[in-house]
């Protein structure tokens, strides 16, 4: 991995954090699973890093790994997978630690946040109880008074109204929206240095979306966390995201800083994805231009641009070789042999 | 002094008004609403199942050497010179008054033998229930914690054994362990706990244990595939997991404290099954319960007697079920506290 | 867009309230709007905002509390089971979820051949030439899928077959609950793209129902919002999500994650706060009013009545949204 | 868009030299033991024609009491000195013709009622439902008992009755899968495309209820052969001297410290039977479950 070099921010008001070491590295990712006699490659070879304080958007459809990679990441996946490759949370390496060794950086270093926050919540245990387990699991010194009050003053802080009143309510007793912040609250107990939210307003209303976003950026300021946000929106990636990694059939296929990215779409993958968006610019009735659908054989892995079938600008040496993602220009990188000319996709 | 701090929190609503709309008490009181109709459609089934069968009743008691006048003063004597109606209208007024009628056998007030009779069979089903519930939620934890791994195999293999075991098989084969061959336990009697507290355990270990294994297999063996399914496809386990709480952490705190509910529901569906099953369990260790009883009532045709013990069993049923309906909405925050209020 | 032609369907002062144990859900409360003929309304709302009960109640499945919905000259809420029957031939429905809207164990030929055998439409063979066409049309190989059963088919396909099964009776007017909303987005352009040819091919009249405002604009002539049972605007999608003057739909507009990071830094920390109220305790007057940054106190007093902003545009709101109101970023956007 | 059908991702087409060795490696929960009580059904059924087992009810009192593996006898006698391996065949017939009979009978009904009464909803529904609950909770054997001892004890009494008490556990299933489906939108499709009520019990809900009515009917046969013997040995079952698991243990308790074997030998018989039944059901319910 020579080719690669750290994301730094691009516009606006140079990051001084973004120099720093980033607070994850990801080198080679693979995710197999085996069941029975089914193979699915479901990741294949991604290599990502997320600077301190930045957010990355993870952008793709059901099916194209990026749920799988989170959960990766966090090693929350079943035994039937097969992990490969490296993961380094502030420097040091967490894939193949022992279960034991790994549990104690889940929750205090890095955090996750769920789509679905009415399944997410134990509908068992009170909501107080529900935070303050993510505080006594990592800090065993705390007392149950101390972590309930700590509860409350993080409610407060994702702005639950009457925090001291919900502590002692249930989830169901609770909005969507307001679920999804007590989600939010858990996951920033131990203030960790990041935040994977998957797929987490998508369960949402778009107003409740918009606020839920809103906060969890606010948030981000104030803790100076990284995040990533994994999503099939491409709308969340271009207003919430510095960053943004395109992924495909278990591979990314595009990176780059996020006007970068939506200015300068390179890869025709990225380009159907962003057409297909519907938009209010967009006059009525308009048809959009998509290819047939077919979805990718996971089964095997790669040996040609997995994409191939569908593209406009296929080759020959695409249904030869598998493009491998590379950094083509400074901080755009693209897994293509015929990306889009740039004159014709700036707007 | 009560009245006296209700006027300090002056904004409050009656303590009366509240308590009536908690939502448990509301839960509580709908169930006992319930029970009314319920225990009455079962009074009636079981009277009309009774009842209602064909052949003249007189005349298989007194067998086939009776003469027309003997039949005829028996009919009179269980009113089945009466139509149907009546009767079940008859008995169920005496029946509400507490008054079972009386055995054809020997003459005994029905309530009076059951009363002295119903205490052996109360406990040999609330141990083996306790026993049952207690042993599958152990068995299942440890099984579901590694799926597939040499302890959860032989705990399936077990359950698997006792849910196809037929309790009267099971007691005979823990009399033929226990007492013929290592002559441990007795085989056979009934100490009261009153007597001797060790003579009345000992005897009642065998049937208990009788009675519990095969309803401890269907828990055991429901509790694992939910505990099992819950811990990979709900994703409040997985919010756990990230928070970095340990498998049994996870397993104890959060899974099991979900399914507890559906083995709370699954205890109410076995409670019919395990009160018939003290018929075989009291009859084979000579237990002096209302099973055993029944049985006999059954062999000599007594129909007060077996009316009454059926109706009895039916209440303990009706009753056992309400309290599993209300311990559930008592454990269950989502109707403890209902959002509506 | 067709001003003067007549109303297809015409639905007036509807209500819809359904009675649970801790008081009364006000699904949908006294709406009235119209769909005219080759029309394609859109009506868009969040979840809870009753849109999905006023499509249902619009097809008696069940039949709302009050008020009338007129269809061909009758009105569907005083007919027959019979009568009723014959309507419905002509009022068909798309679902959200493709998987559960068919039947696994059927074929998508007999799927799509269930409304013919239910009308008895037709010969036995002619029934089946017509569903081999429909097949065709919706853009299913009927020889490759004909025999095929729902497990075998994607969501995209499935949602097809659904269509088909809409289109065998060749209603004059389709209802789509929230069709493509369960779909990714690829797919989702395919169905829609598929869609916007029937349309033109059929000249079919449509309601679509849908969360997404940016995908309504892109299928509707007109738009339709509701809130909390309520309807708060309507009129020429164009003109409703280029210049909303209900502040529920500024705020809807304004939510919207818009693919293009240009301008970002103003449209977020801009989102309307707070939450939707509980349909069983509906705030009085306007809805809207405890979330509305121009609320009064007249809001809570009357529910403002549906009033003329421009052609064919109504709002129902006291103080409306200033014509110029939005931020630029947002105005340029839904104008293009 | 969810997250879970990511982790389910497109099957794989594997072409192994063999897919029945692939097959059966996978499918070993189901296979053995689906053979294995086959042979248990066969050998009840068609044993006592190939093997030329002596009479079940022939009494050969010069030899009674035999213990395992007797010349001519070998799995012993009785105490009347009849043969025990034929009366095990024999009786196992009894036990899955009573099982399989009064299956039939609670899976139609049960599955009528069911079906009607979680289609139709309301008041209905309601009552048939109150009396499903108070019924499945009942003491059933108790009742079972009941009415088995004033019918008077005979093959097809035994069969009427359990059929009748099954018909609850069917009903409740048969509704619950019916309330489901009712909630799907292909039926809300068919009610609005004027499909009239009838057809959509018989076309789009009953076939998809049946698989799961089908599954629970392996698992009830096992519960059924218990109930019969339990009535058997209780002495209002299956008649004597006609052979049945129940009497013949019944008669074995008679035995405990002289010879068990009258006692462990049709015992196993029955718990292995059940055993078969109950796996081949679970096996047969969790690919179900998969579907």
């Amino acid at each position: 991995m020579t080719t690669r070099t750290t994301v730094v921010a691009s516009e606006g008001a140079p990051d001084p954090m973004a120099t720093t070491a980033p607070v994850l590295e990801v080198e080679h990712l693979r995710v197999v699973f085996r069941q029975g006699e089914k193979t699915t490659y479901a990741v294949n070879d991604v290599s990502l890093s997320v600077p301190l304080g930045r957010t990355l958007a993870v952008i793709g459809e059901s099916g194209s790994g990026k749920s799988v990679m989170s959960r990766a990441l966090m090693g929350l996946l079943p035994t039937t997978a097969t992990i490969t490759g490296s993961v380094r949370l502030l420097g040091q390496e967490i894939l193949g630690l022992p279960e034991n060794d790994l549990r104690q950086r889940r929750g205090k270093d890095m955090a996750m946040i769920f789509q679905d926050p009415t399944r997410s919540l134990n509908p068992t245990m009170k909501i107080g109880t529900q935070i303050a387990e993510n505080i006594r699991i990592h800090e065993k010194d705390v007392s149950r008074k101390e972590a309930i009050a700590r509860a409350v003053e993080l409610l407060r802080v994702v702005r639950v109204p009457a925090p001291d009143r919900r502590v002692e309510e249930y989830p169901h007793q609770l909005s969507g929206g307001m679920r999804q912040r007590v989600m939010i609250a858990i996951a920033l107990a131990c203030q960790p240095k990041l935040l994977i939210a998957d797929e987490a307003t998508t369960a949402l209303d778009v107003t409740t979306q918009a606020q839920v976003m809103d906060l969890l950026l606010d948030l981000q300021q104030q803790f100076g966390m990284s995040m990533i946000l994994i999503s099939h929106d491409m709308g969340i990636a271009a207003t919430y995201a510095d960053d943004v990694a395109v992924m495909y059939a278990g591979d990314v296929v595009e990176r780059a800083p996020v006007t970068e990215l939506f200015g300068h779409v390179r890869m025709p993958y990225t380009r159907m994805l962003l057409d297909a968006v519907p938009r209010l610019d967009r006059p009525a009735h308009a048809l959009i231009p998509v290819t047939a659908a077919r979805p990718p054989d996971l089964s095997k892995a790669a040996t040609s641009c997995r994409f191939a079938a569908r593209c406009p600008r296929v080759q020959d040496d695409c249904l030869q070789t598998h493009p491998p993602l590379e950094e083509h220009e400074d901080k755009h990188a693209w897994a293509c042999f015929h990306p889009i000319p740039l004159e014709r996709t700036s707007a | 002094m009560a009245t006296a701090y209700l006027n300090t929190t002056a904004p409050r609503p009656n303590v009366f008004v509240a308590f009536v709309r908690h939502p448990v008490v509301r839960v509580i009181g709908i169930r006992l609403l319930q029970a009314i109709p319920i225990l009455l459609i079962a009074t009636f089934i079981t009277f009309a199942l009774l009842n209602l069968l064909p052949g003249s009743t007189a005349s298989a008691l007194l067998g086939d050497g009776a003469s027309a006048e003997q039949i005829k003063a028996l009919e009179i004597k269980l009113h089945l010179d009466q139509p149907f109606w009546e009767r079940y209208w008859t008995w169920l007024t005496a029946a509400f008054t507490g008054n079972l009628g009386e055995s054809l056998v020997n003459q005994q007030s029905v309530t009076a033998v059951v009363l002295d009779r119903l205490h052996v069979s109360l406990s040999l089903i609330f141990l083996s229930i306790t026993l049952a519930v207690s042993g599958a939620i152990v068995f299942a934890t440890v099984s579901a914690k590694k799926p597939g791994g040499v302890i959860d195999r032989i705990f399936t293999f077990i359950s698997s054994l006792g849910q196809s075991i037929p309790t009267f098989v099971f007691s005979l084969v823990m009399v033929l362990v226990f007492s013929v061959t290592l002559s441990l336990l007795p085989a056979i009697g009934y100490v009261p706990f009153s007597d001797s507290p060790i003579g009345w355990a000992q005897s009642m270990i065998l049937p208990v244990l009788s009675m519990s294994f095969p309803i401890w297999a269907i828990f055991c063996r429901m509790l694992r595939a939910d505990l099992i399914d819950q811990a990979s496809s709900e994703d409040y386990v997985q919010t756990a997991r990230a928070k970095g709480a340990g498998g049994w952490a996870v397993l104890i705190r959060h899974i099991l404290r979900n399914s507890i509910f559906g083995l709370i529901t699954l205890v109410g569906l076995q409670m019919g099954s395990l009160i018939g099953n003290t018929a075989i369990v009291e009859s084979i260790f000579g237990l002096p319960g209302i099973g055993r009883e029944l049985l006999n009532a059954i062999h000599f045709k007594d129909i007060p007697m077996v009316c009454g013990i059926v109706v009895v069993m039916v209440i303990i049923t009706v009753l056992a079920n309400l309290a599993v309906d209300l311990l559930y909405a008592v454990l269950d925050p989502r109707i403890r506290h209902d959002s509506r209020s | 867009m067709t001003d003067t032609a007549d109303p297809i369907l015409e639905v007036k002062n509807l209500v819809q309230q359904f009675h649970v144990s801790g008081g009364t859900v006000h699904a949908v409360s006294d709406i009235s709007f119209d769909i005219r003929s080759h029309e394609t309304l859109g009506l868009v709302g969040e979840s809870g905002s009753g849109k999905s009960t006023l499509a249902r109640a619009v097809l008696q499945a069940p039949s709302p509390k009050s008020g009338e919905v007129w269809f061909r000259g009758h009105d569907m809420t005083k007919q027959s089971k019979k009568e009723l029957f014959e309507t419905r031939r002509h009022i068909q429905t798309v679902f959200q979820d493709p998987f559960s809207s068919l039947d696994p164990k059927w074929t998508v030929r007999a799927i799509v051949r269930e409304p013919l055998d239910a009308y008895g439409v037709g010969t036995r063979r002619q029934r089946a030439e017509k569903v081999d066409a429909i097949l065709d049309m919706v853009g299913l190989d009927p020889t490759s899928f004909g025999n095929r059963k729902p497990p075998q088919l994607s969501g995209g396909q499935c949602q097809r077959v659904a269509i088909a099964r809409a289109l065998a009776l060749e209603p004059s007017l389709l209802i789509f609950d929230e069709v493509v909303s369960a779909l990714d987005v690829l797919t989702q352009a395919h169905i829609l793209n598929l869609l916007e040819k029937l349309r033109e091919e059929l000249q079919i009249s449509s309601l679509f129902v849908a969360h997404d405002l940016a995908l309504v604009k892109q299928v509707s002539d007109r738009v339709a919002v509701m809130y909390l049972g309520r309807l708060c605007e309507i009129g020429p999608a164009q003109s409703v999500l280029a210049r909303p003057r209900h502040h529920y739909t500024a705020a809807l507009v304004e939510a919207i994650p818009l693919p293009d990071p240009k301008n970002r830094d103003e449209r977020r920390g801009n989102v309307v706060a707070g939450e939707v109220p509980s349909p069983l305790a509906p705030p009085s007057g306007c809805p809207f009013r405890t979330r509305c940054p121009a609320a009064q106190a007249l809001c809570a007093a009357e529910m403002p009545p549906l009033t003329s902003m421009g052609p064919d545009h109504f709002v129902a709101c006291h103080f409306p949204v200033a014509e110029n109101a939005l931020p630029a970023s947002v105005v340029t956007a839904a104008a293009a | 868009m969810t997250a879970v059908p990511e982790l389910v991702l497109a099957p794989t087409a594997t072409r192994r030299p063999s897919a029945f060795g692939t097959w059966l490696r996978l499918n070993r929960d189901l296979w053995i033991p689906g053979v294995l009580l086959a042979l248990v059904i066969l050998a009840c059924f068609l044993g006592p024609l190939v093997l030329h087992v002596t009479d079940p009810l022939a009494q050969d009192l010069e030899s009674v009491n035999l213990p395992l593996f007797s010349p001519s006898y070998p799995l012993g006698t009785d105490d009347l000195g009849r043969d025990t391996l034929s009366r095990l065949l024999y009786g196992g017939r009894t036990s899955i013709e009573i099982a399989l009979a009064a299956n039939v009978l609670g899976l139609f009904f049960g599955g009528v009622i069911g079906i009607i009464s979680g289609y139709r909803g309301g008041l209905t529904d309601t009552l048939i439902a109150r009396g499903i609950d108070v019924l499945v909770a009942f003491p059933s054997l108790v009742l079972l008992l009941v009415v088995a001892s004033y019918l008077g004890p005979s093959e097809l009494n035994v069969i009427l009755a359990i059929g009748f008490f099954s018909i609850p556990a069917y009903a409740r299933l048969a509704r619950a899968a019916t309330m489901r489906l009712r909630g799907l939108t292909y039926v809300t499709a068919a009610q609005l495309g004027g499909q009239k009520d009838t057809v959509v019990m018989t076309r789009h809900i009953f076939p998809n209820v049946l698989p799961q009515l089908l599954t629970y009917s392996i698992l009830h046969i096992g519960i059924v052969i218990v109930i019969e013997a339990s009535l058997s040995f209780l002495g209002v079952g299956v008649p004597p001297p006609t052979p049945s698991w129940g009497t013949m243990i019944s008669n074995g308790q008679l035995y405990l410290t002289t010879n068990p074997l009258l006692l462990l030998v049709p015992s196993a018989a029955l718990v292995i039977t059940v055993l078969l039944f109950n796996t081949v059901g679970d096996a047969v319910r969790e690919r179900w479950a998969k579907s």
